[in-house]
């Protein structure tokens, strides 16, 4: 039997400043043993727990696809003493990482589906996957159109500016970004995400909408997807709460008798409404 | 007139006049020998309302969080409790309507419990001055001034200090035991006997935090336990980590502690808290000359100095 | 089902013996209670007892273990190093039904799908469980109304009736087969033993009332999340955690990183629903601010949403938690006030 | 390093004082004290400078943690030090009436009257913790007093009471 509190080890490769407050980073980090590699298979969504030793650990969902080629990567924004761990680390240190854990993306219905991806501030991580884990030469033809809605405070604060342009550049994914507060350079929309959901009104036939931001953003969001028209089923909801031993033990992140480390962190706003809300 | 009757008349006549939306005292318990706090809203639950020698909670702890007109029923302990939430700024005096209890101690059900020696208690009557027990197998009546809770024996302040209305006739003042006594003869031993007393005593310890919850001064938005940046001691039960948990939490009582022994019988594990906190009053009453919960005026010791105050130990 | 019997007074030889082979727990008297812990002779065993301060549930999970250690002063590499689970056949001896009940419930957490916990299940697949019917159930006793009894079997490997001079030994497992076997105070029991048995049993069973309609406890609670009930329940709770550590089925837990110089340990440590900071996230916001969302979760959790993934209430009605409330929050009176609701919309 | 909050401060104090406990050593017979001193820093740890720009001699035994005031030393922080390994704690600050912030040692000097005679009465051995007054000017006062708790401590040997021990 496996333990499932060990930790295996990474080595951090990359650590990338994605932030204007400088609060928030992206560590590309690669296994030290080929068996833990081999054993850490994914798919967006999952999400997995990050230690530093002598500080603790704390989940994080996998920002990277698993179609990338070059190991897993965390974008990790500094709140608390892991995060504060995490952040000062340099290249080369060694962390612990205990996963995959969490279900994924519903992969399979979202196949020859549009999909809207819908986010906020940096809870755009395993967004990012599913995006990139969509775009994939070898998967893209089994996935329908994309739309993505991201929108942050300021343009500064956009998460993965790179990829975003590069996203932008293609025909078949339409990229919206937004941010509530403009720096003047900036080219995009301004607005909150709800607000440019509205506007932007995607078609529900045939689609998902998958969501994943702060409290807030989800409160506001809801609403208007269900005004266009996408049904509790076909909205899909990624949550967060405190977690512990991310197996479903501990006891603290349940939903109803959902536990948001095991049976989530993915939902449909289906099941959800089934559930007794404290999130 | 019967103490519970009393109280539910006055209850009742404020909430006729409209004087307060709560009314906090206490109920009958669902066990023999316990009492239950009571959140009465309206005139017709006032009959819920008793009073026997079973009312051992302090309800003070209760005020706190409570933003509307509230009354509380109180022992001599818990007004002097209420007193010092006010200074503390906690609750206002306008705010709370004292139904004072001049108060013949509580009983202390461990006490009883170790008399019988196991035995299971299924009935118990009280009645003035004696309490009838009844068990599988025994019957016996016993008289409760034997089982007063330790912290009644040493009670100086047994009638309320402040009151809105005082439900019965001020009792006879008077400790029957020295409250200090059990800190002098421990501070009688060896240090390392000391410390092997305390170690014993608080290995015990579960934390469960029983003691502080149960604690009126203990209204910390985050307590220093609960904190996690930064984590300030272990969440195991470690001797370190509890002693110092029940060190910190003594010393935040400092001045404050108004021995009305609610952690003592809220601990599941029988800790002897008091011995703890019966020295910190009594070191604060020797070299501040203060005593906690007497005044509305009067200055926490240890928010205030003198420049003259006691430094031989500095160097 | 076979049934052997053991006089009273060739108890202490058989503890005897077993502390030889196995690693013993029972009750023992302490510091004016009795808890379970380790013996090394049968004579410190007390089993005239009502019911253990701890539950036995500690000897599994207990309230501090580690998970593992490390050394920080090594900057190279990563080296953690797991404690040894050791191999030990244990025993506890004279654990009340309900504890062992408990047990079973336990395992459906730490021992299911698809993770199991190493430190708990290899501890618990090397213990057999002697328990100890209840002849005199206590007043706050309502196991009958969770589907247990002062004599239920379940969890247990040997369980013991108390008749007089002599416990009838009912054998329920094979591993408690084997320990009859193996152990020759256990004598082929008499059938006059058996009849006061069932005596005992009958009478015991028929002292604990009243019954808690929790089937129907369970059902209410689907639609009770929303309701002001839980503002009014919850009001004279302390928020401590006395019922959630002093509960046989509790089993909730923290993990932390504790460091002493060089040296840390990730250690699990008993946590509970009662505290603010079980669910308090690192960004301020907590999903269970208050005394209500938290004893609601302590009450959904038992009687609801546990029913709902692992088919039985997370209770064994022990009564402990209604023995040592410091506010007499009595949850057989809050079961009641749940089956007396009127829903309020 | 900025410090932006409060968490923050504490968290960095704790770390100082973590990182600045020497090593648990191998023997006893190698066993030196370890002694953490909170120095204020308007007072007491000027005195330790000019204990240091006088070069007068003192053992090496303790390290200093700078605080703003000796009222910012909260008990929690004394138990810290002997729960991780330190032998002894010295807190020192402004003579009476000398407080940068006018009446922080007076309202600490309460604080530790009260907790000196609990961490006794608990069976701390006496010596352990102590507590002084040290102004800018008084460098010998400061080499004196290290001396003195260096000793102190020394005849007392290793704190075990409150160390930490793994579970």
């Amino acid at each position: 039997m496996k333990n499932p509190y060990l930790p295996s080890p990474m080595r951090v490769e990359k650590i990338v400043i994605e932030t204007e407050d400088k609060n928030i980073k992206t560590f590309t980090v690669n296994f030290l043993n080929d068996e833990d590699e081999a054993n850490f298979s994914y798919l967006p969504g999952q999400f997995a727990q990050l230690s530093v030793l002598g500080k603790g650990e704390a989940p994080f969902g996998i920002a990277s696809s698993p179609t990338q080629p070059d190991g897993l990567q965390f974008t990790v924004n500094k709140a608390g003493v892991l995060t504060t761990a995490l952040h000062n680390l340099e290249e080369g240190e060694i962390i612990g990482i205990r996963g995959p854990l969490g279900n994924s993306f519903p992969i399979e219905a979202l196949q020859g589906k549009t999909t809207v991806i819908i986010g906020g501030g940096f809870a755009f991580t395993t967004l990012r996957s599913l995006v990139n884990y969509m775009l994939y030469p070898e998967n893209r033809s089994r996935f329908g159109h994309m739309v993505v809605i991201y929108g942050a405070r300021t343009p500064g604060m956009l998460l993965y500016k790179e990829e975003l342009e590069k996203w932008k550049a293609r025909t078949d994914i339409d990229v919206h970004l937004t941010v509530d507060k403009t720096d003047g350079n900036w080219q995009g929309k301004v607005g909150v995400v709800p607000s440019i959901l509205k506007e932007i009104a995607p078609s529900p036939e045939n689609a998902y909408a998958v969501v994943c931001g702060p409290p807030i953003m989800i409160k506001f969001t809801l609403p208007v997807l269900r005004d266009l028209g996408f049904p509790p089923e076909r909205t899909v909801l990624s949550l967060e709460m405190k977690m512990k031993c991310g197996i479903g033990m501990c006891g603290r992140c349940n939903i109803g008798n959902q536990y948001v480390c095991k049976d989530g962190p993915i939902f449909t706003l289906a099941q959800l409404n089934e559930l007794h809300g404290e999130y | 007139m019967d103490t519970s009757i009393a109280i539910r008349d006055i209850a009742r006549k404020l909430f006729d006049e409209k004087r307060v939306n709560l009314i906090i005292g206490f109920e009958q318990g669902s066990i023999p020998l316990h009492s239950t706090p009571c959140f009465v809203r309206n005139a017709s639950e006032v009959d819920r309302l008793i009073w026997n020698a079973n009312c051992e909670n302090n309800l003070a702890k209760y005020l706190p969080k409570i933003k509307e007109r509230v009354g509380i029923v109180a022992k001599g302990c818990d007004v002097r409790s209420i007193i010092g939430l006010i200074k503390e700024k906690q609750i206002t005096r306008e705010q709370v309507f004292i139904i004072g209890i001049p108060c013949q101690g509580i009983i202390d059900r461990r006490k009883i419990e170790a008399r019988l020696g196991g035995e299971e208690i299924m009935e118990a009557e009280e009645e003035n001055d004696t309490i009838t027990l009844k068990g599988h197998n025994f019957k016996a009546t016993i008289k409760k001034e034997e089982f007063l809770h330790d912290s009644c024996q040493a009670c100086a302040h047994k009638n309320p200090v402040i009151y809105d209305t005082l439900i019965r006739d001020n009792v006879v003042e008077g400790q029957t035991v020295d409250g200090y006594k059990e800190v002098k003869e421990f501070e009688a031993k060896s240090p390392d006997e000391r410390w092997q007393s305390f170690s014993d005593e608080v290995s015990k310890c579960i934390r469960c935090y029983a003691c502080r919850n149960a604690c009126p001064f203990c209204y910390c938005q985050e307590c220093f336990v609960d904190s996690s940046q930064p984590q300030w001691i272990g969440k195991t039960t470690n001797l370190s980590d509890t002693a110092i948990f029940h060190i910190i939490r003594a010393f935040h009582l400092a001045g404050r502690c108004v021995d009305c022994g609610a952690c003592d019988r809220a601990c599941p594990m029988g800790i002897d808290l008091r011995k703890l906190s019966k020295k910190m009053e009594m070191d604060i009453k020797e070299l501040f000359h203060y005593e906690a919960g007497i005044s509305l005026e009067d200055v926490p010791p240890l928010a205030t100095f003198n420049p003259d105050d006691p430094q031989e130990f500095i160097m | 089902m076979k049934e052997v019997e053991i006089a009273k007074t060739d108890v202490v030889s058989l503890l005897d013996n077993l502390v030889r082979d196995y690693k013993v727990f029972a009750p023992v008297g302490q510091n004016s209670f009795v808890t379970f812990q380790e013996i090394h002779s049968g004579s410190e065993v007390s089993l005239d007892y009502i019911n253990s301060k701890k539950p036995p549930k500690e000897i599994f999970f207990p309230q501090a273990e580690r998970l593992f250690s490390y050394d920080l002063s090594k900057r190279e590499g990563w080296r953690i190093e797991e404690p040894a689970l050791k191999e030990q056949q244990s025993i506890i001896f004279g654990i009340r039904p309900c504890d062992a009940r408990s047990l079973v419930l336990l395992d459906k957490v730490f021992d299911g799908k698809p993770y199991q916990d190493p430190y708990y299940t290899k501890k618990r697949k090397d213990t057999s469980i002697i328990a100890l019917g209840c002849n005199q159930p206590c007043s706050t006793c309502f196991c009958t109304s969770l589907g247990g009894g002062p004599f239920s079997q379940d969890g247990s490997d040997l369980l013991l009736v108390d008749i007089g001079e002599k416990y009838t030994v009912q054998v329920l497992t094979e591993k408690g087969e084997r320990l009859a076997k193996e152990h020759n105070e256990f004598k082929q029991a008499e059938p006059r033993s058996l009849s006061l048995m069932q005596d005992t049993i009958k009478t015991a069973e028929s002292s604990i009332k009243p019954k808690i309609d929790v089937q129907r406890v369970i059902e209410k609670l689907d639609s009770m999340f929303d309701d002001h009930f839980w503002d009014l329940v919850s009001e004279k709770c302390l928020g401590c955690a006395i019922c959630t550590y002093l509960c046989p089925t509790c089993h909730c837990f923290d993990i932390t990183d504790e460091v002493m110089g060089q040296s840390g340990e990730r250690v699990r440590t008993w946590d509970s629903c009662a505290f603010p900071s079980f669910t308090l996230e690192a960004s301020g916001v907590n999903p269970r601010p208050a005394n209500k969302e938290r004893y609601r979760q302590r009450i959904m959790h038992k009687f609801n949403y546990f029913v709902a993934n692992h088919g039985m209430a997370a209770c064994v009605g022990c009564g402990r938690c209604i023995k040592e409330c410091p506010v007499n929050l009595d949850i057989r009176v809050v079961l009641d006030s749940i089956l007396n609701h009127q829903d309020a919309r | 390093m900025p410090l932006s909050s409060y968490d923050e401060i504490h968290e960095t104090e704790l770390n100082i004082m973590e990182n600045q406990m020497p090593q648990p050593e191998g023997k006893a017979d190698k066993w030196e004290p370890k002694i953490i001193a909170f120095l204020c820093n308007w007072c007491s740890y000027a005195g330790a400078d000019l204990a240091g720009v006088s070069r007068l001699q003192y053992p090496p035994n303790t390290r200093i943690i700078r605080v703003p005031c000796s009222g910012r030393i909260s008990p929690l922080l004394i138990l810290r030090c002997l729960q991780h390994g330190a032998d002894g704690v010295l807190v020192s600050g402004c003579h009476p009436g000398d407080c940068h912030y006018i009446s922080g040692n007076y309202v600490a000097r309460r604080k530790f009257a009260v907790l000196n005679n609990f961490l006794e009465y608990l069976g701390i051995e006496k010596g352990r913790v102590q507590f002084a007054w040290v102004s800018a000017a008084e460098g010998k006062k400061f080499a004196q007093l290290v001396q003195k708790i260096t000793e102190d401590v020394r005849k007392l040997g290793p704190a075990t009471k409150l160390v930490r021990k793994q579970v």
